[in-house]
Formats: C-alpha cells, sequence, structure tokens
C-alpha cells in the first residue's frame, strides 16, 4: 500500500488565460464622437459589451423649457448636426400642429428639397466615414468633395453651412433665388455618375464586402423589437418609411421607391444608404420640375407664439431614422414638454448585445453601419 | 387602420382603457386606469401587430419649471439697455391644471398596419414607479433607463436601471420640473 | 458648379516650362530662352469684393486660392531652391545608391591603399567596412525624407488635394513642400519623449532599435545596379530574408512593452501577421531561385539579362504564369510584410488607435516610421531583382542600354514603390481572420502550385 | 531633450556668437513646431464635422503640414471642436496630459470657448478654458473650416515668438491646466 506512489496531478492552467477589458472611447478615432464603449474581450472575441453615452448630453429637453417656440427651433439644429434640416422640420411640424398653422404649397416644397439634400450630405458623411472605420482612407475625401457641394447650396440658402435654422414655424427662412435653383439642377446632374464611382470604389470592393457581409447580422424581428428606424431597419428588409406611412410635406405627392435590405448585415445598411441617395436625387429633381408658386411664410405665426394647451406628436424620416418629437404645451410662451425620439439613441441601445461573440474589427463595421450622430444620442 | 378601428379593438379587449381627455393630435391617445393595466396591455399589443415600442417618457406635470435648475449669470451684454431681459423666465399659465403627478408615455407601433397608439398614465409623484417592459421590448431597455436618470421613475424588473445620460456626480433628476441645481466642482 | 475655386493642378505650369535654373528676381525681365514660348500668364487680381456690410475692401488674398497668388511661382527665386534641394535630395538618393556599388568596384584598389599605408589588414577591413555601413545607413535615411514627401503628395493628389505646400515658406522655400519631411522631422526631435508609467522602461525604449538594426542589416547585399552591392553574398536572398523576419520582435516587444491594451493587441496582431507573411513571401521567390539557379541577388539578376526575339525583355515578370503569379504573391506578401493598408492591422487606427506604437512620441516614434518606409524600399529593390530584371534596359535600342544600371535599377524601385503607395490609398483593410485565411488558404497554396509549374518549365521548357 | 534646451541659453552666454546661435535655434525650432502642427483626431459635436472638412479635398489642411492623429503621444494641438459637456472634462483633462510638451490648444466655436447655445445648461462646462490653457479661440457656432485654418495660422504666428531665453512656452502654458479634483 505504501509503495504505491501517489497519482502525480496534471500541470493545471499550463495556459493561464484572461480576459481583457478595453475602453474603446470616449476618445477613439472610430467612435463618431464621444461614445464610450467597454469591451470585455477574449483574445480578439468579444464576450461582453456595455456602452457609455451621456459624454455629449447638453440638456436641451431641459432648455427647450425656457426658450420660446422659435428659440427652439436653433437648438434642433445641434441634436443630429450632420442633417439639421429634418429636425428643424419636425419641431416646426410638432409646433404648427400645436397651434394650427397651415404652411403654403412652396415651403413644403422648399422642406422636401432642403430635407432631400441634406439627407444626401449626411449619408456622404457615412459613407466616407465608413471607409475610413474599415481602412480605406480615399472615399472620405471624394465623399466630401460632393458634400462641400451641397453644402455650398445651403450656404446660399440659409447662410449656415452645418447649423441652418432654415426652416421657421409657419414656412422657411427665405424664399430660394432662380439661380439656386439652376445650380442645385447642375449639382444633381453632376451628381448622378458620381454614385456609380462610389459603388466601384467601395460598394463592390471584395475586400469592403468580406468586412461588411454576414457580419453585424439583425433579423426582421429584431430590429422591430429594437425598435429600429431608418436604413438600419430597412437593411433587414422590414418596410417602414414614414415618407410612404405617414407622410408629411407633400411627400405622398413625389414618386420614389423605398429601398430594403435583404439580410440585414452591416452592408446592406450601407447599401440602403447609398442607394436612398439615389432615391433623394429623384425627389429633389421632381420637387425642382413641380415647385409651385406663392409665399414662402404662412401667415399667422405670433412673434412669441403661446399655443393652447394641447399635446402634439410629429415624426419625419430623418437622415438617420424616424425623428419623433412629443411636444406638450401648458398655453405659455415656451414648451411645457419636449421629448425627442432620437433615431439615433434607439438604434445604438442595440449595440450592447449584438456586439457579443464579434472580433474587434468588427465592432467598427456594426459601429459605423449603425450610423451614430452623438449630438442625437445624447442630446 | 384608422384610430376608431384600433380604439374598437382595444376596448374590445379592455373595457376599463378609456380615451384620453386630451388627444395628442392626429393620433390615438388612451389612457389606463391603473399600473396593473400595463403589461396585460402591452402583451396584447406585442400579440397583436403593435410589435414595436417607439417611445417611452413622461412629463412632470408639477408646474412650471424652477429656474433654478438653470445655471444663469447675469448678462454681460453691455449694447443691452440696463435692465433688458433677454433670456425667457418660467411663468405659470392660468387655466392650466398643474397637479403633483407625472404623465407616463408609451408609444406602441405597428409595423403592419401603420397604425400608431399612444398610452398614458398619470401616477402622483412621490416614490413614482410603474412595470418594465424589458421583457416584452428590447427597444425599452435605454428609454427606460433614459426616463429614470432624467424624471426619476422607477422601472419595477428592469435588469439595469442605472443612470445613463448625466454624469455620476449629476445630483437630482433634470427634467423634474422641481429639480435644482447643485453647483459641482465644474461650476465655479 | 458652386463658387469656382481654380483648382491648382489644372493650372499648373508644366516644370519643363521653368526657366534657367540662374535665379532670377520676381520683377526682372524673361530671361531670352523663356521670351521665345508663350508668356505665361499674368496674374490679374480678381475685382476687388466689397464686404456688404461696412462697405470695406475685403481683401484679395483671403478670396482667392494661393496658387493663384502665385501664378508667377516659378520666376521666384525661393522656388527655385526649393526644387532644388527637391531634386538634391532625389540626386543624394541616387548618387548613394550609386556609390555603394562603385565603392564595391574599388574596393581592390580601395583595399591596396589603404594597405600600402602599413595599416594592419584588419584596420583596413574595419575601415571598409564602416564606409559602407555609412552608405547604406544614407540610403535609408534619405529614403525616408524622399519616400514620406512622396506618398504625402501621391495620397494627396489621389484623393483630389494638394498635399504640403507651404513647408519651408517663411522665404518662400516651399516648392510643393518639399521640407515637409524635414520640418515633421525637426519638430519630433524635439517633442518630449513620454516613457507611460505603466510601460516597461528597457523594452519600451529598445523596442524602436530593434525595428530598425535588422532593416539596415538586410539592405547590405540589396543590389543598386549591376554589380553594384555593399555585400555581395551568395546567400543574398536568405539573408535578406532572415534578418527583415528579425523586426517583428521589435513589434511585439513595442506592443508588449508600452503597458497599453491597444498597443498590446497591436503588437499581437503583427507578431502573427508578419511572421504568416513570411512564408508566401519565401516560397513566391523559389520559382525565381530555380531558374536563376542561385541564392545570390546579382547572378539572379544576371540570370533575367537578353530579350527573347530580340525585344521582350527575358525577365522573370514575363514568365507566362509562374512570373506574374509570383510577382503578385511577392508583391501582396511584401505589402503585408511592411504593415500597410489593405494589411495594416497591427497599426490600424480606427480600431487600434495607432496599434503598437500609440505610447510612442518624439523620435522613437519616427524610427518606427523610418523602418517602415525602408521596408518599403527594401521590398521595392526586391521586386525590381527579382522580377523585373535588376538594372537591365526594358527597351532594347542604344539610348536606353547605354542609360547606367543603377538608374533603371533605381526607376524600377520607385515604379515599385508607387504601386506599394496607390494600393495603400485605394484598398480598405482586411480583418484579422480574414488576413490569415487569405495567406494560408491562397497566398501559400498558391506558391506552392507555382514552384510546381516552375519545376515543369525547367523540365521541358527551360531545360 | 527639452533639458538640453532649457539649459542652452545659459551655456552660450558667455561666448562669442551666442546670441547668434540662440537666434538660429529659435529659429529652426519655432519652424519645426509651426510648419508640422499635428492635431488629435478627437471630435466633440457640430463643429468636428466642420473640423473634418477642413481636412477633406476642398480645404485640405495638409497644405499647411496638419495631418491629424489618433494618438494623443503623436499630436501636438489640440482642437477641442465642440460641447465640453462635464462627463467630457476629465477625458479631455487626460487626453491634454497624455500630449508630449509642446502642446497647444484650439478651441473651437461658442461651446468651447463659452459655453455657447448651452449658457445655462446643467451638463456643459462653460468654456474648455476653466479646464486646459487655450492658445486660440474661435468664435462661430460652428466656425467655417477657413476660420480654423485661420486660427492654424494665429497659432503659427504665436510659437513663431517663442523663444529659447523665455523658456519655450507660450503664456497659456505657463498657466498650465487646471486641478479639477481640487
Amino acid at each position: 500500500m505504501n509503495n504505491v506512489p501517489e497519482p502525480r496531478t496534471p500541470p493545471q492552467a499550463a495556459l493561464k488565460s484572461d480576459r481583457l477589458f478595453i475602453n474603446l472611447g470616449p476618445q477613439h478615432p472610430s467612435t463618431h464622437g464621444v461614445l464610450r464603449i467597454g469591451l470585455t474581450i477574449d483574445g480578439e472575441v468579444i464576450v461582453k459589451a456595455v456602452p457609455d453615452i451621456g459624454y455629449l448630453h447638453r440638456g436641451t429637453e431641459k432648455l427647450a423649457e425656457v426658450r420660446n417656440y422659435h428659440h427652439c427651433v436653433v437648438l434642433t439644429d445641434r441634436w443630429d448636426y450632420v442633417a439639421a434640416m429634418p429636425n428643424n422640420l419636425v419641431f416646426c411640424l410638432a409646433a404648427e400642429k400645436l397651434m394650427g398653422v397651415k404652411t403654403t404649397p412652396r415651403a413644403d416644397a422648399l422642406r422636401v428639397i432642403m430635407c432631400e439634400m441634406n439627407r444626401i450630405a449626411s449619408h456622404l458623411l457615412f459613407f466616407g466615414t465608413y471607409g475610413i472605420d474599415l481602412g480605406a482612407l480615399t472615399p472620405f475625401l471624394y465623399a466630401f468633395r460632393e458634400r462641400e457641394m451641397i453644402l455650398d447650396l445651403f450656404e446660399m440658402s440659409c447662410g449656415a453651412r452645418l447649423t441652418y435654422n432654415y426652416i421657421r414655424l409657419g414656412g422657411v427662412m427665405t424664399d430660394v433665388s432662380p439661380e439656386w435653383l439652376k445650380r442645385t439642377t447642375e449639382f444633381v446632374e453632376y451628381f448622378k455618375p458620381r454614385l456609380d464611382e462610389y459603388d466601384t470604389l467601395l460598394t463592390y470592393n471584395p475586400i469592403f464586402m468580406n468586412r461588411t457581409q454576414g457580419v453585424g447580422i439583425v433579423s426582421p424581428q429584431e430590429a422591430v423589437s429594437w425598435a429600429l428606424s431608418g436604413p438600419n431597419l430597412r437593411g433587414s428588409g422590414v418596410n417602414h418609411d414614414v415618407r410612404k406611412s405617414d407622410p408629411y410635406s407633400g411627400y405622398e405627392n413625389y414618386d420614389f421607391d423605398v429601398p430594403l435590405g435583404k439580410t440585414g448585415s452591416c452592408w446592406d445598411r450601407y447599401f440602403c444608404r447609398v442607394q436612398e441617395m439615389r432615391q433623394s436625387v429623384r425627389i429633389i429633381e421632381q420637387a425642382i420640375a413641380k415647385l409651385p408658386d406663392g409665399p414662402f411664410m404662412a401667415s399667422g405665426v405670433a412673434k412669441i407664439p403661446k399655443p393652447a394647451p394641447g399635446e402634439a406628436y410629429a415624426h419625419v424620416e430623418g437622415a438617420r431614422g424616424d425623428l419623433g418629437i412629443y411636444l406638450a404645451s401648458d398655453g405659455g410662451i415656451s414648451p411645457f414638454r419636449l421629448h425627442v425620439h432620437a433615431p439615433s439613441f434607439i438604434n445604438l441601445a442595440m449595440l450592447q448585445e449584438k456586439l457579443v461573440g464579434m472580433k474587434v474589427s468588427d465592432v467598427i463595421a456594426l459601429l459605423g453601419s449603425i450610423d451614430i450622430v452623438l449630438g442625437e444620442v445624447d442630446r | 387602420m384608422t384610430n376608431d378601428e384600433v380604439f374598437a379593438k382595444i376596448s374590445a379587449k379592455f373595457p376599463m382603457v378609456e380615451k384620453a381627455a386630451v388627444q395628442v393630435k392626429d393620433y390615438l391617445t388612451v389612457r389606463l386606469s391603473s399600473k396593473d393595466d400595463l403589461l396585460p396591455f402591452a402583451q396584447w399589443a406585442k400579440d397583436s401587430s403593435f410589435d414595436m415600442l417607439e417611445t417611452v417618457t413622461a412629463t412632470d406635470l408639477l408646474g412650471p419649471v424652477d429656474m433654478k435648475g438653470y445655471i444663469r449669470q447675469q448678462n454681460f451684454n453691455p449694447f443691452l439697455p440696463d435692465g433688458a431681459t433677454p433670456q425667457i423666465e418660467s411663468a405659470p399659465t392660468t387655466g392650466y391644471p398643474y397637479r403633483p403627478a407625472m404623465d407616463l408615455l408609451w408609444v406602441f407601433f405597428s409595423v403592419a398596419e401603420k397604425a400608431r397608439v399612444f398610452v398614458r398614465l398619470e401616477l402622483p409623484r412621490e416614490g413614482i414607479s410603474a412595470p418594465s417592459l424589458v421583457p416584452l421590448f428590447k427597444s425599452a431597455d435605454w428609454q427606460e433607463r433614459e426616463a429614470f436618470d432624467l424624471l426619476g421613475i422607477g422601472f419595477e424588473g428592469h435588469p439595469n436601471l442605472t443612470k445613463i445620460l448625466t454624469p455620476d456626480f449629476t445630483q437630482g433628476h433634470p427634467l423634474r420640473k422641481d429639480y435644482v441645481h447643485i453647483k459641482d466642482r465644474f461650476d465655479e | 458648379m458652386t463658387a469656382k475655386k481654380p483648382d491648382p493642378e489644372d493650372k499648373k505650369p508644366e516644370p519643363a516650362a521653368a526657366p534657367a535654373p540662374v535665379p532670377v528676381p520676381a520683377a526682372a525681365a524673361p530671361a531670352p530662352a523663356p521670351a521665345a514660348k508663350a508668356a505665361p500668364p499674368k496674374y490679374v487680381p480678381p475685382t476687388p469684393v466689397l464686404n456688404r456690410g461696412n462697405g470695406r475692401l475685403i481683401e484679395d488674398r483671403f478670396t482667392t486660392w494661393p496658387t493663384q497668388v502665385f501664378a508667377d511661382r516659378w520666376s521666384r527665386p525661393g522656388y527655385q531652391w526649393g526644387a532644388g534641394m527637391l531634386a538634391g535630395i532625389l540626386l543624394g538618393f541616387a548618387v548613394t545608391s550609386a556609390l555603394i556599388g562603385e565603392l564595391a568596384g574599388w574596393g581592390d584598389k580601395l583595399y591596396s591603399l589603404l594597405g600600402a599605408q602599413g595599416l594592419p589588414p584588419l584596420a583596413v577591413e574595419a575601415i571598409w567596412v564602416a564606409i559602407k555601413v555609412i552608405l547604406v545607413m544614407h540610403v535609408i535615411l534619405i529614403n525616408g525624407l524622399w519616400s514620406i514627401w512622396w506618398e504625402r503628395k501621391i495620397s494627396a493628389h489621389i484623393q483630389t488635394r494638394v498635399g504640403p505646400t507651404y513647408a519651408g515658406s517663411p522665404k518662400g522655400w516651399n516648392f510643393h513642400g518639399w521640407a515637409q519631411t524635414a520640418i515633421d522631422g525637426i519638430k519630433l526631435f524635439l517633442k518630449e519623449d513620454v516613457t507611460p508609467a505603466a510601460a516597461d522602461k528597457w523594452v519600451h525604449a529598445l523596442a524602436p532599435a530593434i525595428v530598425v538594426v535588422p532593416c539596415i542589416i538586410a539592405f547590405a547585399p540589396v543590389l543598386f545596379g549591376d554589380g553594384l552591392a555593399a555585400a555581395s553574398l551568395d546567400i543574398g536572398t536568405l539573408y535578406i530574408f532572415a534578418f527583415a523576419g528579425i523586426s517583428v520582435i521589435g513589434i511585439v516587444m513595442a506592443g508588449w512593452g508600452s503597458g497599453n491594451k491597444y498597443s498590446l493587441l497591436g503588437g499581437l496582431r503583427g507578431a502573427a501577421q508578419m511572421v504568416s507573411y513570411e512564408l508566401p513571401r519565401g516560397f513566391s521567390v523559389v520559382p525565381v531561385l530555380m531558374f536563376a539557379g542561385s541564392l545570390d541577388l546579382q547572378v539572379i539578376a544576371n540570370a533575367q539579362a537578353g530579350y527573347w526575339q530580340g525585344i521582350i525583355p527575358r525577365w522573370f515578370i514575363f514568365y507566362p504564369v509562374v512570373g506574374q503569379l509570383a510577382f503578385t504573391i511577392f508583391l501582396i506578401a511584401s505589402v503585408a510584410e511592411t504593415n500597410r493598408t489593405p494589411f495594416d492591422i497591427p497599426e490600424a487606427e480606427s480600431e487600434l488607435v495607432s496599434g503598437f506604437h500609440t505610447e510612442y512620441s518624439g523620435m522613437k516614434w519616427s524610427i518606427f516610421f523610418l523602418a517602415e518606409y525602408a521596408y518599403v524600399l527594401l521590398g521595392s529593390f526586391l521586386l525590381a531583382t527579382f522580377f523585373l530584371g535588376g538594372g537591365a534596359s526594358p527597351i532594347n535600342a542604344v539610348p536606353f542600354t547605354l542609360v547606367p544600371s543603377w538608374l533603371w535599377m533605381l526607376g524600377k524601385a520607385m515604379l515599385m514603390m508607387f504601386v506599394f503607395l496607390w494600393i495603400r490609398w485605394t484598398l480598405p483593410r482586411f480583418r484579422v481572420d480574414q488576413l490569415m485565411d487569405y495567406c494560408w488558404k491562397f497566398l501559400l497554396p498558391w506558391s506552392f502550385v507555382n514552384i510546381a509549374f516552375a519545376g515543369l518549365y525547367l523540365a521541358f521548357w527551360l531545360k | 531633450m527639452a533639458m538640453i534646451l532649457e539649459k542652452l541659453p545659459g551655456l552660450t552666454k558667455g561666448l562669442p556668437g551666442g546670441e547668434l546661435f540662440l537666434t538660429t535655434s529659435d529659429y529652426i525650432i519655432d519652424l519645426g513646431r509651426r510648419q508640422s502642427m499635428w492635431p488629435m483626431t478627437f471630435g466633440l459635436a457640430c463643429c468636428a464635422i466642420e473640423m473634418m472638412a477642413s481636412y477633406a479635398s476642398r480645404l485640405d489642411f495638409d497644405r499647411m503640414g496638419v495631418i491629424p492623429r489618433a494618438s494623443p503621444r503623436q499630436a501636438d494641438v489640440m482642437i477641442v471642436a465642440g460641447t465640453v459637456c462635464k462627463k467630457m472634462a476629465e477625458p479631455i483633462l487626460e487626453i491634454y496630459h497624455q500630449m508630449p510638451e509642446p502642446r497647444f490648444v484650439i478651441s473651437m466655436g461658442s461651446c468651447a470657448n463659452c459655453g455657447g447655445p448651452y449658457y445655462d445648461s446643467y451638463s456643459v462646462l462653460k468654456g474648455v478654458d476653466r479646464i486646459v490653457p487655450v492658445d486660440v479661440y474661435i468664435a462661430g457656432c460652428p466656425p467655417r473650416p477657413e476660420a480654423l485654418q485661420y486660427a492654424v495660422v494665429k497659432l503659427q504666428e504665436k510659437i513663431s515668438k517663442m523663444s529659447l531665453k523665455k523658456g519655450l512656452a507660450t503664456v497659456q502654458q505657463e498657466k498650465g491646466s487646471r486641478d479639477i479634483n481640487a
């Protein structure tokens, strides 16, 4: 009995492995602003992801309670600063509903043109930065070349490049000149072949397709459960576009398609945006062709509006999705409550679940394809 | 589906749910009688094609907002005449029923039917809490955290009800009407 | 379209139209030679723009594109000096690389000359080696000045920009920003050198040296022209691959020693990538070695002499299928070895901030940069030697065959370097697993197949 | 290197041609710092988009030798582009301390200058100069990209006034950053 040697225990944990916690942000080249994601990684694979937002929380909803309705339009510009026109528009639509103001046909058409141009500008920025995220630096420069032209047009119409404050309560700030319309038509003609260029440069690039196809797949059921909107929802194949389902500003008069994705991968979301630019171009062409004459501002908007107590909700298809505003009035000069249904905020929420099991490189691919703007996430 | 059709469906299932007195313009607004109705209603909504929870938020009905919640300084603009007040101050309006309560709002949307229903529930401000919809709708997660952070509404059953937008050192819930800003190390 | 700003590149006068290199003051009458050609368009100041707000004149220098103001820039002495400086850098690059070889040819003479002074043979040897080492190091340093500037200009022109323009400017010596790299160097030299608190001090400090030293050593047998190499080694190819492979240790050290998680990830990725891509890189050259029958770079270059039908050069790249396949695999693997896009996952800016050199500042960081470009140069010279016939002329006709071999070599290497830069600024980045798949499942099998093809060629065609 | 530079004025004090040496050194040092300013890729809010526009094709910051660096260790200038919220203040201070000397700060836009439209917000820092010393302020909401480039030109002018005798630091740098935990 004593001669039997004790069984030798095998060397345990010869290779000790540990998990690594890395902070992606708040200052990181590809978080598109000041988002922070706490990633726990095992090798290159993510086991836990905790997004941390609020680094750009400016308290706009509270500030709106001591601004009058015209002042609030200024605040709206700075939520989604990449596409500020839809922000202006949605606030004005909500406030007009409260006040019972009816806009003129010309103002509606101008709003549509501006919003669609801003959608193109925003998607161009997405196109460029998504290229940078995936390592291709050149598309960014090409995208900005065209974006600058759109910004020039905005500058010509309202004087600002980024925060326009162009769409006002009851209409728009000022009418556009015939010269502006001519130049916009020229731009549209210039822009159409550029989209094919982008496709050859990035969309059908094999490396790019490898990086994005089959990555970050969101099923239609998940997309609805996360309440995604905009290209993120349509990339999963769910046909929902506010411009079609709940038309505003005369969108029902224009003929356009809603591009849908097939698999819900990053590439589908990207492709939806690229296709949306083509549709926006179509809308702009139609709107310019049948731009009605008449006043650009409805009469009867007070300098300091005091809408009767009530509640209104308006939503538009912004560049990032279904941008809605819930506005309550107590009869005073300021909104009693302003709530923003911010698509970026809601789209971003899926990150914590979708990131698990992905590779570190895919974090960037997924985050870029959601196309967030932190100003809208944090408000 | 028109608003009336939706309401007919709702009232067939939930007779105690009634149309709200103040309707959100152009949309169907219903008011729950108590917070026990919320979970059955949400379950029904999910099963009957209202499968997207768009919004979770609330309105504080206490009164006009307290100016102590803002960091206002004296206006140093030398071009303004003495005593000019370019900044708007909050003021109560006569006739609006201010009351110590919060009006919670859920918005359900049917992707298939393109119909939208606004669900309201008024609860007293003290120790306010409502059932969480996270088990049913994933989108409720961050929105309920936001409502907790900014309005101080507790959501029972939420897996991770923590601050989301404001920094750790911010005390209080800024969107409450009686929020008073306590100076932190970044305000001199 | 919109308010048109003149594209500076369209309006640029041809460099050939430059006046004589003698500095001519701007205001002086044009020299006789340019007078015969069409006079350069005179700069006409734009019509003054008034500020609508206050009625004052808006200065035209804020409303015009800078190059428009300097439309007659070639007549400015500073511009000529700047162009001269840039040409100097390029010439120095060429001459240094040529001198290495010339000295190799003069070795016997110098040897006997030094020996005649009564020096012991060991000292003669030491002096001789020191001269060559200094020359090789100059290749790398001048390459840094040249290729970084070149990359910035090429990337700018690919991206519809103009790139560095003002560097060297206070006296107007700003020929296309020729001094940009030098000025960056001055700044980096004077920057604070940060060693993070969490870093392993010695590993952190040694890593740049371990990256750059093997690179310099690997340049010893590199062929700069016909018979022009600092050291003519029988096993030159193997020697270069062996030493170039050491740099990966430096990258892992940089990643580990920085005490930063991004650096660690970058260093590990770099190690995996570079070790993997060594294999297809090595195996893709095997057909070349089989055809040439030697590892000596000079023998490989000589094996490509001559022309088929007197027209097509017998370069290995023109060997049907095998040559092109080997060239492509070697090019791709070389790009991967230098950690450049699309294979820049170790320093992937959008994922890992700056990868393994995230925590490096100042001079240490610039040494990493220097090494990267030195490897690009090494890859270019190897490509030119292995596949593009070394110093041989591509056209079998008199004016071309008389051009010195080192000039052909340099031209081919620069062409290859342009390909490197071109790839970098066009393609997106691979993912880590795709990168590995690409190496092990695509490049490596095909390089094996290529060796088999080469064997068939040797058996049936080349005999 | 910085230590050697600090000692230079003392070393060359009595030497013949010492003044000339110092001026020449100043010129070369300032040339390096002036024409090779690498900012952090560091965007906060709206102004970041205009900052990106100034790197892009039309306005091409690379002409001035300004190329963005992702790592603070390799950066010289921090462009604070956008609203600085209180939650973001500490990371900004950390990034500032991670940058090697000499470092400069450009405050871009009204928000970073003084709070801008959020002057009475509970969560916005009223000016980034409360935590880090700022060299150049740019007004605007957001400023145009041209304004940012003009700010870089102004910073270049400021740098060209730095000299070894004065210790190679701008007034703002001597002021240092604020200890927010104090």
